[in-house]
Order: C-alpha cells, then structure tokens, then sequence
C-alpha cells in the first residue's frame, strides 16, 4: 500500500503517551502449546504501553475467505526485562482462525489492532478482589491479579472449565493470589463442579469486597447473579461475536439496564468489561448461551 | 437534479490541507460530482459500517475522505435486533442488525456537531418504516446546517406494505424518495436493495421521484442456520450479506444502472477491499465509491483506497478520476 | 403434484450393491421423497457442473449419488459464448457459457445410454428460449425411457418478452413450466433464478403450473472488469454468480419457499461443499441438495458429502434424513 | 473426511496399468526458485507413470476465497533413480495461487488431480520435430524433446521470452536437443525478437517435418500460422481459464474448425494439445490475446 497511508498510532508521539487503539504490523515472538491452550506473542512495545487487564486485540487472519478480524484478550504485557515491549494471548483452537494462529512461528508478521475496549476498573481503595477466571478466560484474569497484587489488594483467585487441561496456568495462579481454587465439570482437577458452587467459601475466606471475571457469558452470568445477591459489585469482562471490534458495526452488543431501560450497548468499546449487575443476562442471547439451553433441554 | 454550488459547503479544512503526507501526494484531480455536490475525491464510507466517525478518526484523520455517510438513523431511538447479529461466510459476513440506533435528535446533537467541528462533509442516511417517517426525517433536517446530503435508506421494511421492502417495488419507491426529496433541499441518494428482479427500474422511479443519485447495493437477504443445533445462526432469523462475496453482484448493479440512465450520479458499493475494487466500480459508472465491510477487517480500509487509487491515476497518468467513470469497454 | 410408484425406475444397481465399502455403511436411510419418485440418497449433481457423469466417473462410481442432473440441454446445439468464460471471484467464480451442448438428439443418442447402461438415475435438464422450445423438449422426451425428472431451466433469457428471464416473472414461469408438466408424466422441478423481488410467488407459480417441485438457485447476475483494460472479464460481459460465497442466498431462498409452501419439494443449492453445508440446506427445507462448483475444486465433493452426511446422521442417531428436512428451529 | 471415501485412483490396480487421471494427496519434495520461475516437485508415482508430456495437473490452492484449483503442465516426471515416482511443474508467481504455492516447503501436502487432458501425439515415424516454447511453456517442450529423443527423433528447440531470466533451462535445452535458438523482445538472449522470427531459418537447416508448441496464445497462433503456411502439421498446448480441468464445466473451450464447422472444444480434455491447424486463432479470446490487441492499439 502506499507510503502516504501512516497510521495514527505510528506517528512519533511528541506529548508522551496517547489514548486508543493502534494499528500495527507486529513479529511473533513465539507460539506455544499449553494444556489445551496455545500462548502467542507479540513484538508490539506501543500497544503494550497502553494496554490494561481487559483490554484486547484484533488479529487478521489468512484463511480461506476470512475477511473478519478475531478478538483475544490480552493476557500480559511486558514492559521490561528480555521480553520488554511484547504482548501475549493465550486461546484455545476453536475454528479456522485460532488454527491457524496455532500454526503461526517466530519472525512470521501478524495484522494487529489494539488495544481495544474498556478494561477492568481498578478499585480506588485496596479491597480484597475475587477474580473469577473460566477456560481462556483465566489469562486475562491472571493479568489483572498481577495489577492488583502490585497495587496491594489481596486477591483470590477461582479458576473454572470442563476439564483439568482447560484450566490455564494453576501454578502462575497459585503463586500471584493469597488463594486459588480450581473447579472442573469432571473432578479432574479441584472440586467438582461449576465455579459458582465454591464462590461463597471463598469470598466468606477472603472477605471479598469486589468481584471480577472473564469467561463463558453463561458462567459470567452465574457469577454476577451471585455477587449481586451477595451485595458485591461485580465487573464482567463479556465475549459477544464482534464484527469490527472497533464500535463501529453495532454488531457485538450487550443488554444492559441503564436509568431503568434495557440498551444495548457496543461490548467492543462500552465494553468488554461491564458492570456485572447492569448487565440483562436472561437476555444475552449468545451462541453459548443458546447451548447452555439446549443442553438444558436435551437433559 | 438541480446543480447549485451554494449547496457545497465550504472545502473542509481538514481534507485538503491536513495529513502528514499531503506534500508528497501527486497531482490528480481526484474530485468528483455528486448529484450538484462536489466531493474532494470519490471515497466515501458506507452507512452502518463506519459508525459515527469518530471512532475510525483514531486511526486516522477521517476528513481526508471525500463523505462520511452516516448510520441510517430513525425517527426514534431504536434497540435494534437480538444478538447474534453476525456470522462471518465464505468471502462476507451477514448482519442483522436491526437499524439499532440513537435516533435523530440525538444524531443532531451529539454526532453531527463532531463532524462539522472537524470539517468533514456528512452525509446523513434516513430510515424509516412509513413514507410518513421518510417526511419527518426530512423535516427535521430542513434547516439544519451542515449537511452535504442525504441517503434515503429505501432498503427498509415498509409496514405498510405488508412488511416489503420499499425499494422492492417502483410506487413506494417513489413515494419515499418523494417525501425526502421534496422536502429538502440538499442532493438525496436514493440506497436501494440489489434484491430486485429488475434494479434500473427501482433506480428510474427513484430519479423520476426527485433523487439525484443512488447508492448502490445495500446488502443481499441471506441466512444461515447452525447445523447442530438448527437454529438461524442470527438473532434476527434472515440477514443481509455484505463483504467481497457480493461484489460482482454491485459491479453488475451499478453497470446495469449506468448503462440504463448514464447521467444519474451513483455511489457504488458492495465489497470494495482494494484500489482495483475501486477502479472496477468507477469503470462500471460509479461517481464515488462507499467502503463498508472492508473497514471491520482493517480500520484504515478507506484511507488506503484513497491513497492507492491516487497512486493508480498518476501511475497511469489519468489526470482526473471523473474521467475514469463508466469506462467500462463492452465488446463488438 | 401426482405421486406414482411406477415411474420410479428399477433401484440401479450400482448405487445399492457396488462401492468398495457398502459393507461398512452405517444403518441410515438416506432416501428422500422427490415430487413422487424416490432417490436413494440426497446428494446429486448441479446442472451444468457434472458434464454426462462420464467425467467423474473416472475418479469414483458416479451410480453412488441419488441422481445425475444433466447439463442444460437445448433443441439444437449450441456453441455457447466467446472465452474468457469464467473468473474466480472472492468465495466463488462467474460463468458465462451460453448454455453450450450438442442438443437434445446427441444428449439422448450419447449421455442418455451411458447413464441407462449404468442404471443411474437421471435428471434431464432442458433450457429454451420460448415457451415453445421447452414444448418441442418436452414432446420429444415423452416417449424416452430411463428419465427419473425433468428439470426446466427457466432461468434462461425469453426472446419473446424482451430477453427477460422466464423465472423472473409468473406467467412466463407459469407457460414454460406448463409446456413441460403438461407433457410428460415424469415429475417437473422448475429451476428458479434468485434474481427476483419475491421467489415463493414464482415457486408458487411453477406449482400451480405444474411442477412437481423446485430446484434452488441458480446463479445470481454478476460482472467483473479488468481494471486494467477496462474490459469486462467475461467474453459473455455479465455471468452466474456460483460457490460459497452465494450459499447464505441460497439458504434463504430455500428456507422462504420451504416457508411458503411446505409440500412442495425443493432440490437446494449454492455453494454447498461441506457435508454441514447439506445439512444446512436440508433443516432449511430441501429434500434433495445438489452440488455444484465445489466438483470443480475437488472432483470427489458429491461423494465426500454423501459419505460425510452419512456418517453425520449416524454419529447423531438420525435413522431417516427424510426427518431433518425443515427442522430449522425458528425463535419465539 | 469419511473413509468410505476412496478415490478410484488410489485403489490397487490388479490389471496392471489404468488409464485416466487420479486424485492424490501429495507430499512436496521441493520448491526451488530458477531464473524467474519456480520449480516444485511432487511425490506423486501413480501419477508420474500415467503422465505424457503435453499432459497437466491440477493444484488446490490454499489462498483466501479460492475455490478453484490452479493447472499446471508436468515438466517432468521420474520413473528411476533417486527422485523416482516424482513429478515436476515449472511456474511463474502470477497471482495469489502461485505465489502461495512458491512458499511451500519439502514435506507439506498438496491436493493434486492429474494427469489430465491429452498430451503431444508422437509421430509413427522417425521426422525431425521442431518445438517451439515460450515462458515457462519451455519445461513440457523439454519433457516432449526428451521423450523424443529416446525414441530417435532430432530435436530442435526453440525457446522465446520477453527477457533473459523468463527462458527456462537453456542448459537442459542445449543437452537434450541437436539444436536449441533462443529469443527474447529486449535482446538479453540469443536473437532479439520473437520466436517466429528464427523459424524460417531452424526449420530449413533442421528439415523439420513436425511442430509443436506450448506457450502463450498469441505465440501459438502465430506458430501455428508459420506452420500451415509451410504444410508442417502443428500440435499446440493451448492455455484457457480453467474452472474444472476435467471437463464438466466447459469454461476452458478453444474454437476448432472440424468438417467446415466451428466448434468449442474443451482445452481440458479434448486438448490442452489441439491440432495447430484446425484451431481458430482468429476467434480466440484469451486475456492474453486481448491484451496483445490492446497493447497494438496502444500503438
Ligand atoms: C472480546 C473477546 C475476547 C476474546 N478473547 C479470547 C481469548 O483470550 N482466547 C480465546 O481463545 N478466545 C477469545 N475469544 C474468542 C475468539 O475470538 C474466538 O474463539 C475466535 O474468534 C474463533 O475464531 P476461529 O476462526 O478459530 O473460529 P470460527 O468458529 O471459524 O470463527 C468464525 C467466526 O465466528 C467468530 N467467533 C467464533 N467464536 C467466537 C467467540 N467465542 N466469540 C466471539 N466471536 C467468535 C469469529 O470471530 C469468526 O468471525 C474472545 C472473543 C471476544 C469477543
Ligand atoms: C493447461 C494449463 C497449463 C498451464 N501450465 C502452466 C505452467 O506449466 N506453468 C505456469 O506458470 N502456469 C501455467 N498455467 C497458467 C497457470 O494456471 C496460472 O498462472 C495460474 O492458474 C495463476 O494462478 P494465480 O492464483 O497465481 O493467479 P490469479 O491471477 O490470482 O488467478 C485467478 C484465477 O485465474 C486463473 N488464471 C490466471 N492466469 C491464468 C492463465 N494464464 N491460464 C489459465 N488460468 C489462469 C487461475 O486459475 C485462477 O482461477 C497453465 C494454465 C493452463 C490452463
Ligand atoms: C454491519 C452493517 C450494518 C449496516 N447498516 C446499514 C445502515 O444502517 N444503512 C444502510 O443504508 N446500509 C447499511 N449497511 C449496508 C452497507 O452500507 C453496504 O450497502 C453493504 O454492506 C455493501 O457494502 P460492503 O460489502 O462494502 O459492506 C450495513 C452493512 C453492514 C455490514
Ligand atoms: C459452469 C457452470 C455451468 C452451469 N450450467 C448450468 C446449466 O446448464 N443449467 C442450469 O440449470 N444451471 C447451470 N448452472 C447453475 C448450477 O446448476 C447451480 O444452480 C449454481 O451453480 C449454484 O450452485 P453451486 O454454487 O453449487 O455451483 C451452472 C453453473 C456453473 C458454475
Ligand atoms: S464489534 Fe463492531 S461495534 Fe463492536
Ligand atoms: S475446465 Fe471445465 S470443461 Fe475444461
């Protein structure tokens, strides 16, 4: 393309750092398996200077009649160190796109935009913080957890998924929380169960004051339900199918209540992060959704 | 069609003097003639797919391009369809999104203020479910400054014909059109629907009902159903089908109307991703040419055609885009 | 719409007893209702993608599918249009062939016998240009043994209302589908074009006259032209939009008609290349769902589905395939 | 894909030889760069005993939208030695399909269809033959003069380009042939001008009795034209945009004049090599035709 074409973000900054999304050609550093997940990771020290926990990025990726970008959360940045100016995400192989993210090596050059959407709030007082983190959804919570442990909150970490392998880096998350604790629908790992069986011991445990998660909308539905009986505030990071990622489609929208009425509201830039107890979870009508209930129905 | 440059507002500072690069650019004439309106250059952006502006003008400084046309707005806000409202397909994606949007009053005051600020010539796209609503959109808008021109997003549910869609049939294609058209005094495009048996016919009764262009193609109806579960893979059921699988379909829906009214100006659009997608839509009978699904693949989608088909005009020394419209060479 | 067991032809043989591994076939009735005759399975071929069967042929035993539709075939011959006659297109390609074949005479002297000998079961496709040609087709099959269906083409240019295609209108629908039904005692499927306003009124049509079913979609209308040249890239200058990229139209047009007129047989179409791509077709309402331009990318894509749908239903415990036609599970 | 699914081709041959093409997937041996072409070879021993110089394969192409498989001639094939049951194509990066093709590496597997179509008719008789080919249409004109000679024909080639670099393997041609002319439009190599231009003068010194030719369509109309005007029998490879390559489709036909008519015959199977001739250069309409007419109006 041509030369004239600069994108803002690329532009030298003279004011020190600026708000909002770039648009870069980035280096992989590396792509590597884990349990059921690949981690990836980014040459990309601008986005990595503006990202916060619950942030993500857009990829572009080449396979065969793909014309959409793929959303990832961030999953940590590096800002110093051997690894300064890189950015991670971690995903699980679901389609097309993450295989073929999967089958990315060093040196290859990926299409990214980011950061994108609204992260996580950070409490102004250091309250003890609930992080609830299910599949993939517990990279961005472990990043999250590093950002409140260095502002001094305690934080307590539950990690669900179906299986032990789906459950992302019980060691990161051991170390990093003053408590963690894995569920698994199979008892492979932890107690069996759903996430939201063990969150009353371990919010009465840790006298828990906020509550954050990342992961299925329908767990992130339980999750919230059960802060809000619990009187807790409750910051949900949601995964709706996104178009552009960038608010411009109207594609990826979320029904909250706001002033008494239901809006639907754009996840990609009001969002990812939501208030928990704002959100009209009976009606999120998203694909997992849609399966939690007809699994419901089968049985 | 009426010409009269008191129309054209004053050239936006930010398009021709701003950008980093406007030194280095190559001397093309890059503007074009929409319906009594010039555009400083033929890119335009396609309703619904580019928000209210200013998120892509983080990217980039949206006033280089020739109009941003706006989502469609409505007389009322509206919440729009359940989710999911995309599936990505082979070359495209559908949506169904439901016209979701802030409606008019606040488009006035919170949108259009923002592009008049910065320079940038908008367009505004009405939707509406009547003629009735057609009318008092335009009303709205009659003394309202700032305004380049209007689309009329015909491509909507007409209640009162049984739920179909206004730019399906000849008559409520006029009486839409009319109803803005005779309203205002600004250039209308009128957007049709490529889900005709015969799309010149749409375009003539939208020229005879006072448009002075149209916008061509809105999205094809589609659908798709999730094999495990049966269920319509959107939330709204049928979607419309956008993206580079349909752009043979707008070459050929522009090419048809060109050829069949070669004065009436056209936006083409459907699947435009490169410069050349852009040259072929020009060459077809194009005047200016929108960029919709391209832009959710890359935010800088319009900048880059517009600086690539500069670069492609000085490559081959065409001295003015306008000449390149309709320079489609048929056989024999 | 008459239902007869005996225009059934004798269950060919190859299609039950040969194939290298019958034995390892899980317990699935794969056969479906066509407007009175039964196919063994509902995989068959797109006209004018599968050539006499001979070709394919070469690479499996074609007597595995539930029907060879044939190429279009004409009075005469026909030499069809000048090269280049095909561009690929994001997600799928254009054509432009001109309905070239060597008419009616060779068809039932050269590919008929093949097909017969074989004991696979054949749909003949016939095209014309006046009401008139598909009376002469008709009449010269009725006598014709080893016919399963005919398949009208009327997504073909009517001399006799200004080239405007048969399909795209109702009473021409209406003439050219009764030319035919009204001729032969073997089940009509009219092929429809997408390229209209509303296509259940066109199917409705074709039932009323006659047809014993529909066949859906043919191409849609499209153009491509070189940037370069400015030429169009097809020697026809516009050409039949095909392949993936068309499927979410395809879907649709089914799912309306299947709506519309729940009885009436559909053959579905567009795009199909994977094995949930029939079964998408399939819950949307088609009875039997032909493959087209996903043989030209892999010439074993009608046995690959055939064998997946299989293979599908059985994992999923679905005894009939007959039961998942229309499943589509609609909100509310 | 289900396993019922077995391609005719793959099953074991009790009868000896079959006749008609196959559908493999094969493993990549090498892709390696030469001149402007790429050579890519193909472990493919079914296919590379059935092939005939003249004969082409198809390639399935992993690029973004393409659903058509791209044709390319067999440049060679071997039957013993260390590279035995291979078999080569010879290629210029034109597009998105073959430049995705230069980027394959040894061991990656390609969907292949071949061999197709009908290759060169040898002459019963032992006459000098003259091949002419230009671009990359030299490497089946030097798998046809190879075969030739081990059936004791003399050879004689001649090989055009628009440049040095675009003449494929003037080494091969020299070796193999009693006599190889090169010419290209800008004089880098051998005669500057066309391959037309030396006919004449390799034909007399030769004593050609046969032509043949592969290249672009205007090369070969104009051979062709060369040929009849001195009462040589010609037999061309013609090239047409190809949907299919196994003809159902009938997209590639080339118009052939046969018993005072003209008829369109299907490149992929009736040809890709049409008797000279007959073929009627006059009502051909390949790009590459219209941009040679475009250039000379041009001036
Ligand atoms: C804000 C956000 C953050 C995400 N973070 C992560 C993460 O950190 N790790 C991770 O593994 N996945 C994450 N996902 C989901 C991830 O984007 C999808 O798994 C991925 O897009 C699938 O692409 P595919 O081509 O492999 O799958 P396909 O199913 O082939 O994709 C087809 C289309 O559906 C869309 N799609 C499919 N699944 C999803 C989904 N679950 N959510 C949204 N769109 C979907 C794709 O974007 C694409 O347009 C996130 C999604 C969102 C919206
Ligand atoms: C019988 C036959 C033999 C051939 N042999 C060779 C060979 O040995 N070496 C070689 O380099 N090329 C050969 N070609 C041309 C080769 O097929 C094209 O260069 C290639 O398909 C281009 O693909 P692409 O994706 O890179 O280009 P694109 O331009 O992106 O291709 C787009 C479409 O156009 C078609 N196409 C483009 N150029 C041609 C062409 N010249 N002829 C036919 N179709 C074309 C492609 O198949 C594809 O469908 C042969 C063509 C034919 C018909
Ligand atoms: C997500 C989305 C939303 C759209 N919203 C509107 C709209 O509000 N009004 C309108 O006239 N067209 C709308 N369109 C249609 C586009 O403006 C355009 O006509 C169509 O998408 C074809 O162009 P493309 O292929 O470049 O996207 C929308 C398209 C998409 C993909
Ligand atoms: C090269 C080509 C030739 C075709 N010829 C015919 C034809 O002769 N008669 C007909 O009814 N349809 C014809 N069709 C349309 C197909 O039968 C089918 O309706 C259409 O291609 C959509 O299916 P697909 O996307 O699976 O190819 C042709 C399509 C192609 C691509
Ligand atoms: S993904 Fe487009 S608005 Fe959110
Ligand atoms: S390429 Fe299809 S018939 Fe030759």
């Amino acid at each position: 393309m041509s030369s004239n074409v600069t994108p803002r973000g690329s532009e030298p900054k003279a004011h020190g750092r600026e708000e909002g999304p770039l648009r870069a050609h980035c280096e992989v550093l590396g792509v590597k398996p884990s349990g059921s997940f690949w981690s990836l990771t980014l040459v990309a020290p601008a986005m990595a200077e503006r990202a916060r926990p619950g942030q993500f990025i857009t990829l572009a990726v080449d396979v065969g009649g793909a014309t959409l970008r793929r959303p990832f959360s961030i999953a940590s940045v590096s800002q110093q160190g051997p690894r300064a100016g890189t950015l991670e995400i971690v995903f699980s192989g679901v389609g097309q796109g993450t295989h073929w993210l999967a089958g990315r090596s060093k040196h290859d050059v990926l299409d990214v935009v980011g950061p994108l959407g609204r992260g996580f709030p950070l409490p102004n007082r250091q309250v003890p913080a609930l992080l609830v983190g299910g599949g993939y959804g517990a990279a961005p919570m472990l990043y999250l957890a590093r950002t409140l442990v260095a502002r001094g909150h305690r934080v307590d970490i539950v990690l669900g998924a179906r299986t032990a392998e789906q459950i992302w880096n019980t060691v990161e998350a051991k170390r990093v929380a003053s408590s963690a604790t894995f569920t698994t629908d199979d008892g492979s790992l932890g107690t069996p169960g759903r996430v939201t069986d063990v969150l009353d011991d371990v919010a009465a445990r840790a006298g828990t004051e906020v509550v954050y998660g990342c992961g299925p909308m329908p767990m992130l539905a339980g999750v919230s339900r059960w802060a809000a009986a619990m009187g807790l505030p409750s910051q949900m990071a949601v995964e709706e199918a996104m178009a552009c990622g960038t608010g411009v489609c109207m594609t990826c929208v979320v029904p909250v209540r706001r002033k008494g009425e239901r809006r639907n509201v754009r996840a990609c830039v009001e969002g990812p992060v939501l208030n928990g107890a704002r959100v009209d979870w009976d009606a999120v009508r998203s694909p997992a959704m849609a399966q939690r209930e007809l699994d419901e129905e089968a049985g | 069609m009426t010409t009269s440059s008191a129309r054209t507002p004053a050239p936006p500072a930010a398009s021709t003097a701003s950008g980093p690069s406007a030194a280095a650019e190559p001397d093309v004439d890059l503007s074009v003639d929409l319906g009594g309106v010039t555009l400083a250059n033929p890119i335009v952006t396609a309703s619904g797919t580019f928000g209210s502006g200013r998120e892509i003008d983080q990217f980039f400084d949206v006033g280089r391009l020739g109009a941003v046309v706006a989502k469609s707005i409505t007389r009322e806000p509206r919440q729009g369809l359940p989710t999911p409202r995309m599936v990505e397909t082979s070359g495209g994606m559908l949506n169904a999104i439901g016209l979701q949007n802030s409606g008019i009053e606040a488009w006035l005051a919170e949108d259009l203020p923002w592009l008049r600020e910065r320079g940038i010539p908008a367009i505004v796209s009405l939707a509406g479910n009547t003629v009735d609503d057609f009318r008092v959109l335009a009303e709205r808008l009659r003394d309202v400054e700032g305004i380049l021109a209007v689309e009329a997003n015909i491509s909507c549910p007409n209640v009162e014909d049984r739920g179909m869609v206004f730019a399906c049939r000849t008559d409520p294609t006029r009486e839409a059109v009319r109803a803005v058209a005779g309203t205002l005094s600004v250039p209308v495009l009128a957007k049709l629907t490529p889900d005709v048996t015969d799309i010149t016919a749409i375009a003539a009764a939208a020229r005879e009902a006072g448009a002075s262009g149209v916008s061509l193609i809105n999205t094809l109806l589609g659908m798709a159903i999730d094999p495990e579960t049966g269920r319509p893979r959107l939330g709204g059921v049928t979607g419309g089908l956008s993206g580079p699988a349909i752009k043979p379909v707008a070459v050929r829906a522009v090419h048809q109307v060109h050829q069949a009214l070669p004065d009436l100006p056209i936006v083409g659009m459907g699947g435009v991703t490169t410069t050349t997608d852009v040259v072929e839509m020009i060459r077809a009978g194009a005047s200016a040419v929108a960029v919709g699904t391209a832009t959710f693949g890359n935010p800088m989608a319009t900048l880059e055609v517009l600086e690539g088909l500069r670069a492609w005009l000085a490559e081959r020394g065409i001295e003015r885009v306008a000449d390149l419209r309709g320079t489609v060479r048929l056989p024999g």
